[in-house]
């Protein structure tokens, strides 16, 4: 199979799937009880006031009628208006998702890097001291809680040792990576982890291979068996649990974002869950469904250009 | 214990004995906590908020003046069951589903793709946040909502293998046998198939209880006045410069417990890989 | 009276390649490997029956046929009269313990998770062949029959080696009493040494049991020793068909030839250089026209590539699919 | 200490240039840390307090509050008078008084802005103003407010931030068609008169305010207010984090610090931590009517609800909860409510007369109840998990369900639950709103609670068109008596605003009613 | 008489250590002639591949080479990382039994072979581009230009096995090791390739080490040939010496396991019981267990190899030599 069949036959996939998405999330948003005009008026409202409000969000109307608007909204890139902020639903996913897509990116970047050496000398020290050490450290920080490590780093290199702002975003690029680094080093701690036992695993199960062998029966340098044979074929399988996580990354970068204080989807999603935002939660989760279908399909391609048997 | 099983046990990969040792000790602290625990984790006694740890309260108190060795100790409890529950559902479930999935193929298959493609590509936290608030916070809802979406990662582990094994001759053997297809599935090909399942179940449950201690921070995991490790790091958050000790004890326990599932697993893999 | 106990009749079977929802939207031609292309074949009651060929030949497709672990696409395999297509519920379980299949690889072929006891006990339980009682009895008796252990029986696999597993899956298979057993590539996993016990095993049982065998393999001396006739298989038909001793001397189509030729001889003394056969296997997926052989074929000629040749007489019991009456080695 | 040098020259350009400000006399840009970010900022059509807050800081109503929250100061106004019958509202404009883009606030500005907030169509907040019936302008210095019965709180209620004085031609020009649409495009970068501009706003992170140079306030000093240049609002969700970034010196100021770390800021001495008296109360709101789920509800009988009073110790639960920063509230309406009677606690913890009174009520062997709380919230956690604790001694098995704020509101909305935490603060300086929701019945229910009394709807009903204050005072005080000793309640304790704010910031206040008062504030120089 | 090009004396290659440490090859002795092909025959365990790799240490992680390769007058096993690279691929190259797996499958055959020619070439890029499709057509790939921007995957079983050799020859090796070159195919393409080997043995003027446990590979192939048996060489001679007369009983069983023409549906003259692990190899000669003649010294003692040019580690070689060959009978085709 070509290259563009394989991306044509993906990209097919992804309609069904996100059909399943919409219906789910709107499914969903009305099974959760409480209406968004008792949400947002709070505690003091009057009856008469919330009766007003979910009229004019046309939440009264039947199911089935809401539903067929909202898929016709859909389908017309207009995701409706936030009821909390009153503003379109696609301004509020273009000023937040960017922030937690870089976030998410800075800490898959930072995750590999961590990752990545540490595999390597793991594999290839493997059961000796530094393996141990290795294993040892990434499992710690795969078992602590996102917000308590958050809190920590925060502590110690914000508050304490002052060599990163204490949360927020700041302006400017440069500024915005400044202030995400922690927050990304906290999101990339347990995704390196897992990766770097997964890449572990796969270069001891790539280093005995023949093709492996066969490279040094060649008389190739070290560093070139290491990195064209060795590595290229062990992130293979590594690579798909990458993309995998990053999906997981960018849904659960709540949290992290809480901690931080950072003004990303992931926050704004809680938000509006908590505040019966339906559109905003339709809009989001579309949003990051896409989002993170956009992420498999680059994982893909990459696989693909690695490992030419994909298309096959 | 005889002389053939100290050396049978030696053999057994280190990782496999250390953590079968946490996690049999963390058992037995969970299923007796009353035994280890030296008061009552409800207990307040509000002379002694905050106290730090002492003789008498080793891992101190916390604001409301309860003993945090004891609450960390009948915590066990709780994130034990947790670390179960919230994973037995979804690898019974999915281990079923995978394997039918793997052994049918063909249609089911490509459906089964899409569900799987669906319930990964929607954020994870995001849809139990929404389930449990559906449902109502608590564990038995945590459960649901956890269940609901973790089943799909056991299915596609076990389909996945199950597809490996039904191409092996001793799956034709069982069909040339004149073996029904539920037999060939679930006593032949499920046995073989399902180990990568249970390592993956492992890390699993100490996924969970970082889970729930996370729906714990944001108040829908394990409800007051029950100790959690997860909802006491959350409460000791705001003691972190004054009264370390609330949430530092119970991190403790949740990286030991981690590290004991951790191991056992890559131990469990360790053994099956050599077996093969 | 011909004592045919187990015939295919023009088999062909196709494994089509997944469909994408785009190919089927472009509504592009569905793909397959044409693994069998109208096989046609007896199997006679208590004789060995060959059936030799080189990977992609189809050999195995046709074992799996014999015994329905696949179902053919067209053509019928008729066993004691009845198409087994036709079979299902009882009558199907029946066919399942007349005809049995033995497989190739020692390792794959056995249920790891299941001791030699399970297995076997397993097989007689489903098929009730023993009373509950009698079946730790037969177990001995059938793990005596090939010469395994009694102690053999509360083992997992893993405990055997190779020839000692393949005796093993032939006890599985002689647990239900069959008449006809498919041997598909039974040796070819073992060891030199070690598929000499085996072959002699089978050899043993087929006297003591008056057993039918297919016996599928690539390696042509093995198949030369243990069948009564021969059938060569290429690209999914059979070219040839001969008693074995006709067919190993005389060889009437140019592939058999081939393949004699290209066999490794056991005597240094006998060495050639020449290249018996030129070039590769086709693609099963794009066959070639006329006859599947032509592109590699020596002696081909215009109608090799526009006429499909039919399986013709050669002598008695010999029959071959080619053009030519008698090809010369080349 | 290592750094990349790229962002250490980014810094050293950004202290520059805050040292450079702060060289000005009394001028800089505060930085105020934030526990959620504003929604919407129209001051008829919102609804929150983060929103509520700061408002005033754009908009400028006629009337201002003290700043003690009981009374009401000179505004864009600077006199005002109610007629004898208190059916006119006679108030002087100022001279001079533009909004922030320089054009000058009209009498129609105002009889525009006046008439949009009491539109029974907008918002939640009308009822305020319902009394009104016609504002007029005799002429171009003189707003006259017509009333169809006297309202002793009308005063107040053109303090509050829904009367804020819009500019009605830039409203106006706003694109949509309907009155929320306008609103939706004005609210995106509001104009209005308050001490400061609306600069810019990122959602979730940051709401930056720029001085209004065409603010009409002078200070005590005699120079223009506001002495800052800008107020930055920084949104920071996580409060150790809040914390973290005062501590580190990120941020000005910050609110809403958990009780838990006040003694400890207190401690630290480059912070000033500030306890602001407010008209918050924390209590816990009963569901008493008859039955519940088709069961007799024990907690109609007034017996057990005064043993769950006499028995929370409501001490302890002031050092659990808020660390000593509370005091048992002696009414169910803040001190610093006007009106407010009562002194210390009105049950005293008493656990055998607590006991006594279960063993008269009609549930001797007490009962289960549960309570709902706000998930994530530390303080209502507290509470449920001390009373639960306290409440056994009773016989009552308190179970704790922590919920969402939009399922609690449903609950609670549809008079389903049992029992809930609960806390207030008043939005206008009189005691009408709070009692209107609390003890009187037709509002919602007393706080949907089912509670009534004949006795205190009747004489809220005579407060409000009672223009004598001494007879309004003896009416709040036999409606206090009532609600206290019978209403649907647990009283448990007031507590003041914590906000810590770095030791030169100076003359920040937030009112007891919440807002958020910037105009006089400046950071001082070190 | 002329000189060995390779000289392997007291071979052995351990796998872990200490008491737990496996001999896969025990003191294993030969010479490679120039020009010769030497076969190294087996059954699976025997240690022949091991031998095969040990000659380069190219054990997996844990595996130890003992003893000494003399090459050109030095020992292989004692290099230093720098001139093991450039004897390995460059003098002495090596192909493998599945080309599938011993090709990398994610890179481009032409990134394959170049890497090669950079290693061991002066060339520049243009001339190793020509060199690589000249090998290309040298192992008589056709359409060489385009196949070399192919995959791995792309190619069928034949014609990787024929890439394989392509990228072993790129630097004019004058040695040639094969380990089970043909085992994974077919009989017409097994003969292709044994025929391609012999061919470029002859025009390179190579030397070959053919690993193989097909005796039939062994009679078509090879010059002499060594049968290992448990880690050790057990016989070792002119092929059609063995063949006509083994001189030990494990060779006899092996050549009597093979059916022959002429013998149709008798029983084969089979070796009993399977051939020993590593960890489990028996006392004295490691065959007894298995063999016919066995005596009570086969027990006790391990036999030496003996003998000249023809040899044999067997104290029964009489008795072997008495019983005749199995394959003697045997002179019709196949």
């Amino acid at each position: 199979m070509s290259m563009t069949a394989f991306l044509g036959r993906r990209l097919l996939q992804l309609v069904p799937t996100l059909i399943f998405i919409l219906i789910v999330v709107f499914v969903l948003v009305r099974l959760l009880p409480g209406d968004p005009a008792s949400a947002v008026l709070g505690d003091r409202a009057l009856d008469a006031d919330v009766e007003r409000i979910n009229r004019e969000l046309g939440l009264d109307r039947s199911l089935p009628v809401q539903f067929v608007a909202f898929v016709k909204q859909v389908f017309t890139g207009n995701l409706g208006n936030s009821i909390s902020m009153k503003i379109p639903v696609t301004q509020l996913i273009a000023d937040r998702l960017p922030i937690t897509m870089l976030l998410t990116f800075m800490a898959a970047v930072i995750a590999v890097v961590m990752a990545v050496p540490l595999a390597f000398v793991a594999a290839l020290r493997r059961d000796r001291l530094e393996d141990s050490a290795i294993r040892g450290a990434f499992q710690v920080g795969l078992s602590m809680p996102v917000f308590y490590v958050g809190l920590i780093l925060l502590t110690v290199f914000g508050a304490k040792l002052r060599w990163f702002p204490v949360g927020g975003y700041g302006d400017g690029f440069l500024d915005h990576l400044y202030h995400l680094f922690l927050p990304a080093v906290t999101l990339a701690l347990s995704l390196s982890a897992i990766l770097m036992r997964n890449l572990r695993s796969a270069i001891i199960g790539v280093v005995d291979a023949e093709y492996v062998t066969f490279a040094r029966a060649k008389g190739l340098r070290a560093n070139l068996i290491l990195f064209r044979h060795i590595l290229r074929n062990a992130l293979i399988s590594t690579l798909a649990l990458f993309g995998l996580s990053i999906g997981t990354l960018l849904g659960g970068a709540v949290i992290t974002e809480t901690v931080f204080a950072v003004p990303g989807a992931g926050r704004l999603m809680v938000d509006s869950i908590y505040g019966r935002d339906y559109p905003v939660v339709q809009g989001l989760t579309i949003a990051l469904a896409v989002l993170v279908s956009v992420t498999f399909l680059l994982t893909d391609i990459l696989q693909a250009w690695l490992d030419p048997r994909v298309t096959k | 214990m005889t002389v053939m099983s100290v050396s049978r046990l030696r053999r057994l990969p280190r990782a496999f004995v250390f953590g079968a040792a946490i996690l049999i000790a963390s058992v037995i602290v969970a299923t007796f906590p009353s035994a280890f625990a030296p008061y009552d984790p409800l207990a307040m006694d509000y002379v002694n908020l905050l106290a730090p740890p002492s003789a008498a309260h080793p891992f101190g108190t916390d604001n409301f003046g309860r003993d945090v060795l004891s609450r960390v100790i009948h915590a066990y409890t709780i994130d034990m069951q947790i670390a179960l529950f919230a994973t037995l559902f979804p690898f019974i479930f999915g281990t079923i589903v995978g394997a039918i999935v793997g052994y049918v193929g063909g249609v089911t298959e490509s459906i089964f793709g899409r569900v799987v493609d669906a319930v990964i590509t929607f954020p994870f936290l995001v849809l139990v946040i929404a389930i449990v608030s559906v449902l109502g916070p608590g564990l038995i809802n945590m459960y649901i909502a956890i269940g609901v979406v973790g089943w799909v990662f056991y299915a596609r582990i076990i389909a996945a293998e199950v597809k490996v094994q039904k191409r092996l001759d001793y799956a034709d053997a069982g069909r040339a046998m004149g073996y029904t297809h539920a037999r060939i599935v679930f006593r032949h090909l499920l046995p073989n198939a399902i180990t990568p399942a249970v390592v993956y179940w492992m890390t699993d449950m100490a996924l969970a209880i970082l889970l729930g201690s996370s729906l714990g921070y944001l108040g829908l995991g394990a409800q007051p006045p029950a100790a959690e490790w997860g909802v006491q790091i959350a409460d000791g958050k705001n003691f972190m410069a004054t009264a370390w000790w609330i949430s530092v004890f119970p991190g403790f326990a949740i990286v030991l417990t981690g590290l004991g599932f951790s191991l056992l697993g890559d131990g469990l893999a360790e053994i099956l890989r050599g077996r093969k | 009276m011909s004592d045919t106990l187990l015939s295919a009749q023009d088999v062909s079977k196709d494994f089509a390649f997944g469909r994408s929802l785009l190919d089927v939207v472009k509504g592009a031609p569905i793909k397959a490997v044409h693994a069998l292309n109208g096989v046609s074949l007896d199997v006679k009651r208590g004789e060995t029956l060959g059936i030799v060929g080189e990977s992609g030949c189809g050999k195995s497709t046709l074992a799996r046929c014999l015994v329905r672990l696949h179902d053919c696409d067209g053509g019928r395999v008729v066993y004691d009269g009845t198409d087994i297509a036709t079979l299902s519920g009882a009558d199907r379980r029946a066919f399942n313990t007349k005809v049995q299949m033995i497989f190739q690889d020692p390792y794959s072929s056995l249920n790891p998770r299941m001791t030699v006891r399970q297995i076997l006990s397993e097989a007689l339980r489903v098929h009730n062949m023993r009373p509950k009682v009698e079946i730790d009895a037969r177990i001995a008796e059938l793990l005596d029959l090939v010469r395994l252990p009694q102690d053999a029986a509360d083992r997992l696999p893993h405990a055997f080696s190779g020839g000692q597993r393949q005796r093993i899956g032939i006890a599985r298979a002689l647990a239900v009493e069959p008449e006809v057993l498919v041997a598909d590539e039974l040796v070819s996993a073992l060891d030199v040494s070690v598929q000499a016990q085996v072959v002699n095993l089978l050899l043993e049982l087929q006297d003591r049991l008056s057993l039918t065998v297919v016996f599928v393999a690539h390696d042509l001396r093995l198949v030369r020793h243990i069948s009564h006739r021969v059938a060569v298989m290429y690209l999914g038909k059979v070219v040839e068909v001969a008693p074995t001793e006709t067919l190993f001397k005389a060889p009437k189509h140019p592939y058999t030839q081939a393949l004699l030729a290209a066999a490794p001889e056991v005597d240094p003394t006998r060495r050639t250089r020449r290249v018996a056969a030129k070039g590769e296997l086709p693609s099963p997926i794009n066959l070639p026209s006329g006859c599947l052989f032509h592109t590699r074929c020596p002696h081909a000629f215009d109608r090799c590539v526009s006429d499909v040749p039919q399986l013709t007489p050669r002598r008695p019991g010999h029959v071959a699919a080619c053009h030519l009456p008698d090809p010369e080695l080349p | 200490m290592t750094r990349l040098s790229l962002i250490a020259t980014t810094a050293a350009v950004l202290l520059s240039t805050t040292s450079l400000v702060q060289a000005q006399e009394r001028g800089g840009v505060m930085t105020y840390g934030r526990y959620a970010d504003s929604m919407f900022l129209d001051p008829v059509l919102n609804d929150a307090n983060v929103d509520i807050w700061i408002l005033s800081n754009m908009y400028d109503t006629l009337l201002l509050p003290t700043d003690d929250g009981q009374s009401v100061q000179a505004g864009l106004a600077t006199d005002w008078n109610v007629s004898d019958d208190g059916l006119t509202v006679t108030l002087t404009m100022r001279d001079g008084i533009m909004f922030s883009d320089g054009t000058p606030i009209t009498t129609e500005d105002v009889i525009w802005s006046l008439d949009r907030a009491r539109n029974p169509d907008n918002g939640i907040w009308n009822f305020l103003l319902a009394a009104v019936s016609e504002v007029t302008a005799p002429d171009d210095k003189t707003i006259e407010i017509k009333l169809a019965q006297p309202d002793p709180a009308i005063l107040p209620a053109l303090s509050v931030f829904n009367a804020a004085i819009m500019p009605k031609a830039a409203f106006e020009a706003m694109p949509g068609e309907t009155d929320l649409e306008k609103a939706t495009a004005f609210a995106e970068k509001p104009v209005g008169s308050g001490p400061f501009v609306f600069d810019s706003w990122e959602r979730g992170s940051t709401l930056k305010l720029v001085k209004n140079e065409h603010y009409w306030a002078d200070g005590a000093d005699g120079q223009k207010l506001p002495y800052l240049d800008g107020v930055t609002f920084e949104v920071i969700p996580d409060d150790a984090t809040r914390i973290l970034r005062v501590q580190s010196g990120e941020l000005d100021g910050a609110e809403l610090i958990p009780f838990a770390r006040v003694k400890e800021l207190q401690d630290d001495p480059n912070i000033n931590m500030e306890l602001f008296p407010s008209t918050r109360v924390a209590d816990i709101i009963i569901n008493v009517r008859p039955e519940l789920d088709g069961e007799p509800n024990p907690l109609s009988d007034v017996k057990v609800r005064q043993a769950m009073n006499y028995a929370a110790n409501k001490d302890a639960i002031i050092q659990v909860v808020t660390f000593g920063v509370g005091t048992p509230t002696s009414s169910f309406m803040s001190s610093t409510t006007p009106l407010h009677t009562g002194d210390g606690p009105v049950f005293p913890y008493d656990l055998e007369k607590a006991k006594q009174l279960m063993s008269e009520s009609g549930y001797p062997d007490g009962f289960t109840a549960s309570i709902l709380t706000l998930a994530g919230n530390q303080d209502e956690l507290g509470i449920a998990t001390a009373l639960q604790q306290m409440w056994s001694q009773i016989g009552i098995t308190l179970e704790i369900q922590q919920v969402d704020n939009a399922t609690r509101t449903e609950q609670y909305r549809n008079g389903t639950f049992d029992m809930r935490a609960g806390a207030w603060t008043n939005d206008i300086a009189d005691p009408n709103q709070i009692t209107s929701y609390f003890a009187y019945s037709p509002t919602i229910d007393a706080l949907h609670s089912g509670w009534k009394s004949e006795e205190v709807d009747k004489l809220f009903e005579e407060s409000q068109s009672e223009l004598d204050t001494d007879k309004r005072a003896e009416q709040y005080a036999r409606i206090q008596e009532v609600f206290n000793q019978e209403g649907p309640t647990v009283l448990l304790y007031e507590t003041p605003y914590p906000v810590a704010l770095q030791d030169n910031v100076k003359g920040f206040n937030q009112i007891p009613l919440g807002n958020n008062i910037f105009r006089e504030t400046y950071l001082e120089k070190e | 008489m002329t000189e060995p090009i390779l000289s392997v004396r007291n071979l052995t290659a351990t796998f872990g250590q200490g008491a737990s440490a496996l001999r896969a090859v025990n003191e294993v002795s030969f010479d490679v002639m120039p020009g010769e092909v030497l076969g190294l025959v087996g059954e699976s365990g025997s240690g022949k591949s091991v031998t095969l790799r040990s000659l380069l240490r190219l054990l997996p992680v844990g595996g130890h080479v003992g003893g000494s390769v003399s090459w050109h007058g030095k020992d292989i096993v004692r290099m230093t990382d720098a001139e093991l690279r450039a004897v390995r691929g460059g003098q002495i190259s090596m192909i493998f039994q599945e080309p599938m797996t011993a090709l990398n499958p994610v890179l481009p055959v032409r990134v394959q072979i170049e890497e090669n020619l950079r290693a061991h070439t002066q060339l520049d890029r243009k001339g190793r581009n020509a060199r690589a499709k000249e090998l290309m057509d040298l192992v008589g790939i056709p359409d060489s230009a385009r196949r070399l921007d192919e995959f791995p995957h792309q190619f069928s079983g034949g014609m990787r096995q024929r890439v394989m050799i392509a990228i072993a020859l790129a630097s004019d090796p004058k040695l040639l090791l094969a380990d089970e070159p043909t085992t994974a195919l077919d009989v017409t393409i097994q003969d292709q390739i044994l025929n391609l080997i012999l061919d470029l043995r002859d025009e390179l003027a190579m030397s070959v080490v053919l690993v193989t446990h097909d005796l039939g590979v062994v009679a078509a192939t090879c010059d002499r040939m060594a049968v290992m048996y448990a880690g050790r060489i057990v016989e070792e001679g002119d092929v059609t010496q063995v063949f006509a007369q083994p001189r030990h009983a494990y060779t006899r069983g092996l050549l009597g396991s093979i059916p022959q023409a002429g013998t149709e549906r008798s029983m084969l003259l089979s070796i009993d019981g399977t051939p020993p692990g590593l960890a489990a190899i028996p006392q004295g000669c490691a065959f007894n267990p298995r063999c016919d003649f066995a005596t009570d010294i086969c027990r006790r003692t391990r036999p030496h190899l003996t003998g000249d040019g023809h040899r044999a580690a067997c104290h029964n070689s009489d008795a072997v030599i008495a019983a005749g060959s199995p394959v003697k009978k045997a002179l019709s085709h196949v």
